[in-house]
């Protein structure tokens, strides 16, 4: 029997680590990245919540199907918008895309 | 049939049009030949149903019909009124009476021959060159998605009034109908005419589409200013619910014979913008700008019987407003300007040389005939006339529009393309030509003519004559006598200018090489000709008096007279029986004098015309035989009793005048101008010392502002790095003291947090 | 806390511990099928062989060459393993052990019989498509490990194609879902009375053509088109590595086959066996209720049927040229997945609208009517397509093969 | 107790490889290790009695998302063999603003979920008809008007939009192609 709030320590590192890397990655994919693991570890609370809340209900689950939907589209475009930013400035270092610069 | 189908074909009978109309106007208006299908699809529908329903009401029999002259009535609330909580609503309803039953036969039969007819006719279009914003000869109408998308409106509002039950709905369609005559008479919009001298003088279509529909406005006004009176007084507009005995009689013990009679009158006015009597009759050659199918379906089907029609709705109205009790003036009113009217057009008629000019004046001569008829009291005999005046004035349009088309065709072959190619001094001879033409005309004129025995006029108008000699004879009317002696001259004239427009036009030999290479239409436009002619001959004898010499005993029946009789004939039974009304409508002993009277006009007149014109053909350019004896009259008659300059010269020169000088010179220009130049003048003074007021002060401070600021921004412009993870990560970390600092609110001090 | 219920047990065996009976399945299976690759590896060679008008492998082995894989084998084992120069180690290693591990797992809910399973898994069929996009990754890892150019070309591809061809891979295995309510393909097998091949064989059809694509066999071979890019992505593998890339091929076909044997061919049970004998009144037999004989039974008929499928694979592969890339991406987006999903609403209304407690054999004459006429219509559009798209050809006065391939890509970009 | 093991296992796997994406210098490998931290979290669910979920995150997140972040980083292969430092300037306060947020989750959590088991009374062992229900439940959700159907369709909506999106911003301009 595993308590409840180990899940819940669980998604925090995992939030944590995402947090860290979305904001010290340089590359723009690590940081898309990053920021999977940070979706993945509100959906351990989600689904831990469920399963020990309110099992017979299905709102955890379906919010955790939620957010990987959401994950899907924001990888999709996410990703496209890099390649092409990649083909105009030749670059993806979050860094470099300072156009708003002063 | 049951009555329920009855009454949804009815509601139907419109609908077909109309939705025709909106199906062309948003959808098919690119396809053209998508577009005249579906409005052949609407009109046939039309036609369908309406000889369906009218079939029908005449399967009921005139015996149970003087009973229940309403055979379908169906109508639902439509607009409220008033306190419309206790139900006092406006219906819009349908109701089909014999009336309405003939008039549905006459008219989706006439317009559905018009549209068939109008695809022929606007495949070749007018000639080449002459004529701007028209498609050039041979070419195809490039408007003709347009043209059919208006005429199924036009068709559909004239069935709407017709199966109209109360006012409302009958001025609906009225305004449509007006409404899409003035789209349709401007149809060719750009054209512009550079007239020679001895061209026939007419203004172009967008003027006249312009003129048609002032004109009627004017009569509509006082024809809504009726309505309104009319539903003051009876709180109904319903015919069915207005005109019984004890209304009719009430009002008119309320409001008086006078007032009664102007009711009367306002709502006539309506009939005579409408079917283009005498003050408003100038509308109506204009309107001979538009196409010719046009021309027919305004001036010979729909439009012109509208008012016609009109009338006969609110004839128990007339005949209460002219009876015992009320004033005469009504009478005279109505009949005097019907019979001038007929008289008017008809002396223009004979100096016209336009070949769709003639018939417009004969229209409007005939339309006279139908008006002074109403106007002296005989029901039947204007309503027997309209239709049948409906088909063979049809008939004649469409013939006259393909003669027009062969001419032109003739001007294309002979690449000239200013001899007018309706004019009919350079026709002549298109006998040999057009045939088909030729004959079904000939039917037509003869039937406008009244040739005896045969034709549909004749019965007509001997069904007028005989009443109004009946009326002078048996009661000494004076009225009516001398409506009679009119009518008969008008008559005369009549045949005499059918003669003579038919000779001039097909008889001798060709005057022009256009009408030397003219030649025969195509089958769309001669088989509406022939199915026409068909119905101008037979139509009459529906209404052969049964008391008709030899001929009367064959038939045996005054079908008309008792079918479309019994639309009122308990009313008028129970009328006369309070005295309100002169007399019921009633079966005419047979006379010797009107009879003899019509043979004699239509004959002499037809002989007369034959005599100058036919016997001894014109040549070319050979002035008209009657233009030297007549003298100054000729003039007079051939410049339309110069109406039109009168008109011209009494109302639009002063209108234009005070308009101009009074209105804005005087008044706008002077006064008003004047008055806001001062205060323009008054607020420049202090605007400038406003202005000096900003420029020191306030704009001088928000320079100091601004450089301020902008001193302030270089020092902060730093911050803004454009890097997303640097705002995020500041944004976060203050996101995370703020709730570092609310923990710590909550939980009191971190020594407490872990226990 | 293990949601999954086991398959139903063979009475006889002797009970023992979860944990020891998981291992014990885990063993058999993958034994099982690793052994009977090379049974895979011997009947493709010969029936190759023999539609080609060859005699095929026939030293090793007596006359028939029934050693002849071994023999293979034993070359691969011996042989030298090369590293590439450059080569990402980690991918490089990781990739043939992950594709053997992937293509073996997905066995783990395959109904062999009744009882004969390993896990039932109430999203059986779920699992399978998510362990099958795990192959996927595969394929990227040995292309990117193996620094190639050949072989990334032939990663991008597979993936390409793999990836766009599970999408009507899973529309397709919906349907036989919606039918039988459940995921479970111990509940398909079960519910079908009438095989769904007879019920919905537009669904079988598409299900059958994404599978040849998804193991990437003839005409969709192009993720190893030894013409073009030369072995596709395993070019630089060699020895036991090649070997596993092989073994995970030959398995793959193979599952592919028994997993259309399973949801579109009843699985284990005798085809409509159970109608035949209730239109006799005879008492209808449950193979699940007859113990180890009739697991052995079961086995045979999942077995006869899924060799059956497999002999089809092989004869396709036989005689199919290749098809173009755009070729097999279009086929994809513009007719197979509008295809499905159409398929899908249809199938799911029809069923529900279809009473409780019909018939089954109208049930399935009511589907099948319907399949029958999407493909009809389908196939109409496809024709008018197809001639708009000859008309255009011609047109273009390019009609010769070299230049035909312009013209018809043109509409894909 | 053979569960708690198995968990913290799965959990060291996750937040090892977690760690490794986060600090990795070659982003092939980094994409690798995020392949295992979702094989993991699906593990994680998969003790949390979540089958669906754990193959949905197969299916999706390994088989769709890691594939679309390899073709990323290959596509952008040049940049990623050029030696770049693979951390900004502000690697240090990102570490310290995440340790931070950890420790203040770790409070809130301390605070009401205590780690011992058996402590707030939770729904510790339900029978397995309702979690086996729960698939079928949730697929009813989806579609009940009463529970999420709007959602579902707004998601559906959602993925087509970025379907759009990402063809038209990834889409070579016109010049490029010839």
């Amino acid at each position: 029997m595993i308590p409840l709030s180990w899940y819940l320590l669980l998604g925090a590192a995992l939030f944590s680590i995402g947090i860290y890397g979305v904001f010290s990655r340089r590359n723009a994919v690590a940081i898309l990245m990053a920021v999977e693991l940070m979706l993945n570890a509100v959906n351990i609370n989600l689904v831990a919540f469920w399963r020990y809340l309110t099992p017979e209900k299905s709102a955890g689950m379906a919010w955790a199907v939620f957010v990987l939907t959401v994950a899907a589209a924001e990888a999709a475009v996410g990703l496209a918008l890099i390649i092409s930013i990649y083909r105009s400035r030749d670059s993806v270092i979050a860094e470099d895309m300072d156009l708003m610069k002063n | 049939m049951t009555n329920e189908t009855l009454t949804i074909l009815t509601w139907l009978i419109p609908a077909g049009p109309l939705l025709a109309f909106f199906l062309i106007m948003l959808f098919t208006n690119r396809s053209r030949t998508l577009s005249w299908m579906i409005a052949w699809a609407g009109v046939f529908a039309a036609l369908i149903l309406g000889w369906i329903v009218a079939l029908n009401t005449a399967a009921v029999g005139a015996h149970h019909l003087e009973e229940h002259p309403t055979v379908v009535a169906s109508a639902f609330p439509w607009i409220p009124v008033g306190d419309f909580l206790k139900g006092t609503w406006i219906n819009i309803g349908v109701a089909v009476d014999p009336l309405a039953a003939v008039m549905l036969i006459m008219v989706t039969f006439t317009v559905t021959m018009i549209f068939i007819y109008s695809v022929g006719y606007h495949n070749w279009s007018a000639p080449l060159g002459k004529i701007l914003g028209v498609p050039n000869h041979l070419q195809e109408e490039p408007l003709l998605s347009r043209f059919f998308a208006f005429m199924s409106l036009f068709a559909g509002g004239m069935l709407l009034l017709v199966l109209a039950d109360d006012l409302l709905l009958l001025f609906i369609g009225w305004e449509i109908m007006g409404f899409t005559s003035y789209s349709l008479i401007g149809f060719w919009y750009a054209r512009e005419y550079h007239l020679g001298p001895d061209d026939i003088p007419h203004i172009p279509p967008y003027k006249a589409s312009i003129k048609a529909f002032m004109t009627t406005r004017v009569a509509d006004v006082v024809m809504l200013l009726g309505i309104v009176f009319f539903y003051f007084q009876f709180g109904t507009l319903n015919f069915n619910q207005a005109f019984t005995p004890e209304n009719l009689s009430d009002v008119l013990d309320i409001i008086g014979p006078t007032a009664f009679g102007l009711m009367t009158l306002m709502l006539f006015a309506g009939t005579v913008g409408k079917s283009a009597q005498f003050p408003l009759h100038v509308w109506l050659p204009d309107a001979m700008e538009g196409p010719t199918p046009v021309s027919a379906v305004i001036h010979a089907a729909a439009m012109v019987s509208a008012g016609v029609y009109f009338l006969l709705r609110i004839f128990p109205l007339v005949a209460v407003a002219s009876g015992p009790s009320g004033t005469d003036a009504v009478s005279f009113t109505i009949a005097g300007i019907g019979a001038f009217t007929a008289l008017m057009a008809a002396t223009i008629a004979i100096a016209q040389n336009d070949v769709k000019g003639v018939l417009a004046y004969s229209t409007i001569s005939q339309l006279g005939f139908m008006v002074a008829a109403i106007g002296v009291g005989s029901y039947v005999a204007g309503a027997f006339h309209l239709i049948t005046h409906g088909f063979f004035k049809a008939l004649l349009f469409l013939a006259s529009g393909s003669v027009i088309h062969g001419m032109e065709h003739g001007a294309h072959d002979v690449h000239d393309h200013h001899t007018d190619p309706q004019d009919m001094r350079n026709m002549g001879g298109l006998r040999k030509k057009l045939p088909i033409t030729f004959w079904t005309f000939l039917i037509g004129g003869l039937a406008l003519s009244g040739l005896p025995f045969i034709t549909a006029g004749f019965w007509s108008k001997d069904e007028i004559f005989a009443e109004a000699w009946y009326l002078w004879d048996n009661d000494g009317f004076i009225l009516a006598l001398v409506v009679f002696v009119v009518l008969a001259i008008a008559a005369f004239l009549t045949a005499y200018y059918t003669a003579r427009q038919i000779s001039m036009t097909f008889l001798g030999k060709p005057r022009t090489p256009l009408a030397e290479h003219a030649h025969e239409s195509n089958a769309f436009m001669t088989i509406p000709l022939i199915l026409l002619a068909f119905f101008a001959v037979v139509a009459g004898w529906a209404g052969i008096p049964e008391n008709f010499p030899v001929i009367g005993s064959m038939v045996n029946n005054h079908y008309v007279h008792h079918f479309v009789g019994s639309t009122i004939y308990k009313l008028m039974e129970e009328l006369y029986a309070l005295h309100l009304v002169k007399h019921p409508i009633e079966n005419l002993p047979f006379n010797w004098e009107p009879l003899i009277a019509s043979l004699v006009v239509a004959l002499g007149g037809l002989f007369l015309g034959w005599w100058i014109y036919g016997r001894k053909p014109l040549e070319t350019d050979q002035p008209d035989p009657v233009q030297r004896p007549l003298g100054p009259l000729y003039t007079f008659f051939n410049n339309k009793w110069y109406i039109d300059e009168l008109y011209q010269r009494v109302f639009i020169n002063p209108t234009t005048y005070l308009s101009e000088k009074v209105v804005y010179e005087a008044i706008d220009k002077k006064t008003i101008d004047g008055i806001l130049h001062a205060i323009a003048k008054g607020f420049y003074g202090f605007g400038y010392y406003v202005k000096r007021f900003e420029e020191v002060v306030i704009s001088g401070g928000v320079d100091w502002l601004k450089d301020g600021f902008l001193n302030i921004s270089k020092e902060f412009r730093q911050l803004q790095t454009g890097r997303v993870q640097e705002y995020a990560l500041i944004s976060a970390l203050i996101a995370v003291a703020l709730i570092a600092v609310v923990l710590l609110i909550n939980y009191g001090w971190l020594g407490q947090l872990f226990n | 806390m293990n949601p999954f219920k086991y398959a139903s047990q063979i009475p006889e065996l002797p009970t023992i511990s979860p944990l020891l009976r998981d291992i014990i399945v885990v063993v058999v299976i993958s034994t099982f099928l690793l052994l009977i690759a090379i049974v895979l590896i011997w009947l493709m060679r010969k029936v190759i062989a023999r539609m080609q008008k060859r005699v095929g492998p026939n030293r090793v082995g007596g006359r028939y060459g029934l050693l002849q894989p071994i023999a293979d084998v034993m070359k691969l084992l011996s042989k030298e393993q090369i590293v590439p120069a450059g080569a990402d180690r980690l991918a490089y290693e990781l990739a043939p052990v992950l594709i053997v591990v992937a293509s073996l797992l997905v066995w783990a809910v395959m109904p062999f019989g009744p009882g004969l399973i390993g896990v039932d898994l109430n999203i059986g069929l779920f699992y399978i498509m998510a362990i099958s996009s795990i192959s996927v990754v595969t394929f990227l890892l040995a292309g990117w490990g193996s620094n190639n150019k050949y072989a990334l070309l032939g990663a991008f591809r597979a993936v390409a194609q793999l990836v766009s061809y599970e999408v009507p891979f899973i529309l397709a295995t919906l349907i036989p879902i919606l039918l039988a309510r459940s995921m479970s393909t111990v509940a398909i097998v079960e519910s079908q009375t009438v095989p769904f091949l007879f019920v919905v064989p537009l669904a079988a059809v598409i299900f059958f053509i994404s599978s040849l694509a998804e193991t990437g066999t003839t005409p969709f071979d192009l993720l190893e088109a030894e013409s073009e890019i030369v072995a596709g992505f395993h070019i630089e593998y060699s020895g036991m590595k090649f070997a596993m890339f092989y073994l995970a091929e030959f398995l793959g076909a193979l599952f592919m086959s028994a997993l259309f044997a399973t949801v579109f061919l009843g699985g284990w049970n005798i085809p409509l066996i159970n109608l035949m004998l209730s239109l006799f009144g005879v008492q209808s037999i449950d193979l699940s209720a007859m113990g180890i004989a009739g697991s052995i039974l079961g086995l045979i008929v999942f077995l006869i049927k899924t060799f059956f499928i497999y002999f089809i694979f092989l004869w396709i592969r036989a005689t199919w040229p290749r098809v173009r890339v755009d070729q097999i991406l279009s086929l994809n987006w513009k007719i197979l997945v509008p295809i499905s999903l159409v398929l899908i609403l249809v199938v799911a209304v029809l069923d529900k609208m279809i009473p409780e407690g019909t018939n089954d054999l109208v049930r399935a004459g009511i589907l099948l009517a319907s399949n029958v006429l999407i493909a009809f219509v389908a196939l109409e559009i496809m024709r008018r397509n197809g001639r708009q798209r000859r008309e255009l050809i011609v047109d273009s006065g390019l009609v010769e093969s070299g230049k035909q391939e312009v013209v018809e890509a043109a509409p894909l970009h | 107790m053979v569960e708690q093991v198995l968990f913290v296992l799965l959990a060291i796997i996750t937040l090892g490889s977690a760690l490794v994406v986060v600090t990795n210098r070659n982003l092939f490998h980094a994409a690798l290790a995020l392949m295992v931290t979702f094989a993991g979290v699906a593990g994680v669910y998969i003790t949390l009695d979540a089958g669906f979920l754990a193959m949905a995150q197969l299916l999706v997140y390994i088989g769709a998302i890691s594939i679309l972040i390899i073709f990323a980083i290959m596509m952008t292969r040049r940049l990623m063999q050029a030696v770049e430092a693979p951390f900004n300037s502000q690697r240090w306060l990102g570490l310290f603003g995440a340790v931070v947020t950890f420790a203040i989750l770790a409070v809130v959590l301390g605070r009401y979920w205590s780690p011992q088991p058996n402590v707030n009374n939770l729904v510790a062992s339900i029978d397995p008809e309702i979690l086996n229900g729960s698939v079928a439940r949730l697929g009813a959700s989806f579609v009940n008007p009463d529970a999420y159907v709007l959602p579902f369709e707004v998601a559906s909506i959602l993925l087509l939009a970025a379907l759009v999106g990402a063809i038209v911003v990834a889409w070579p301009k016109v010049e490029d192609q010839s």
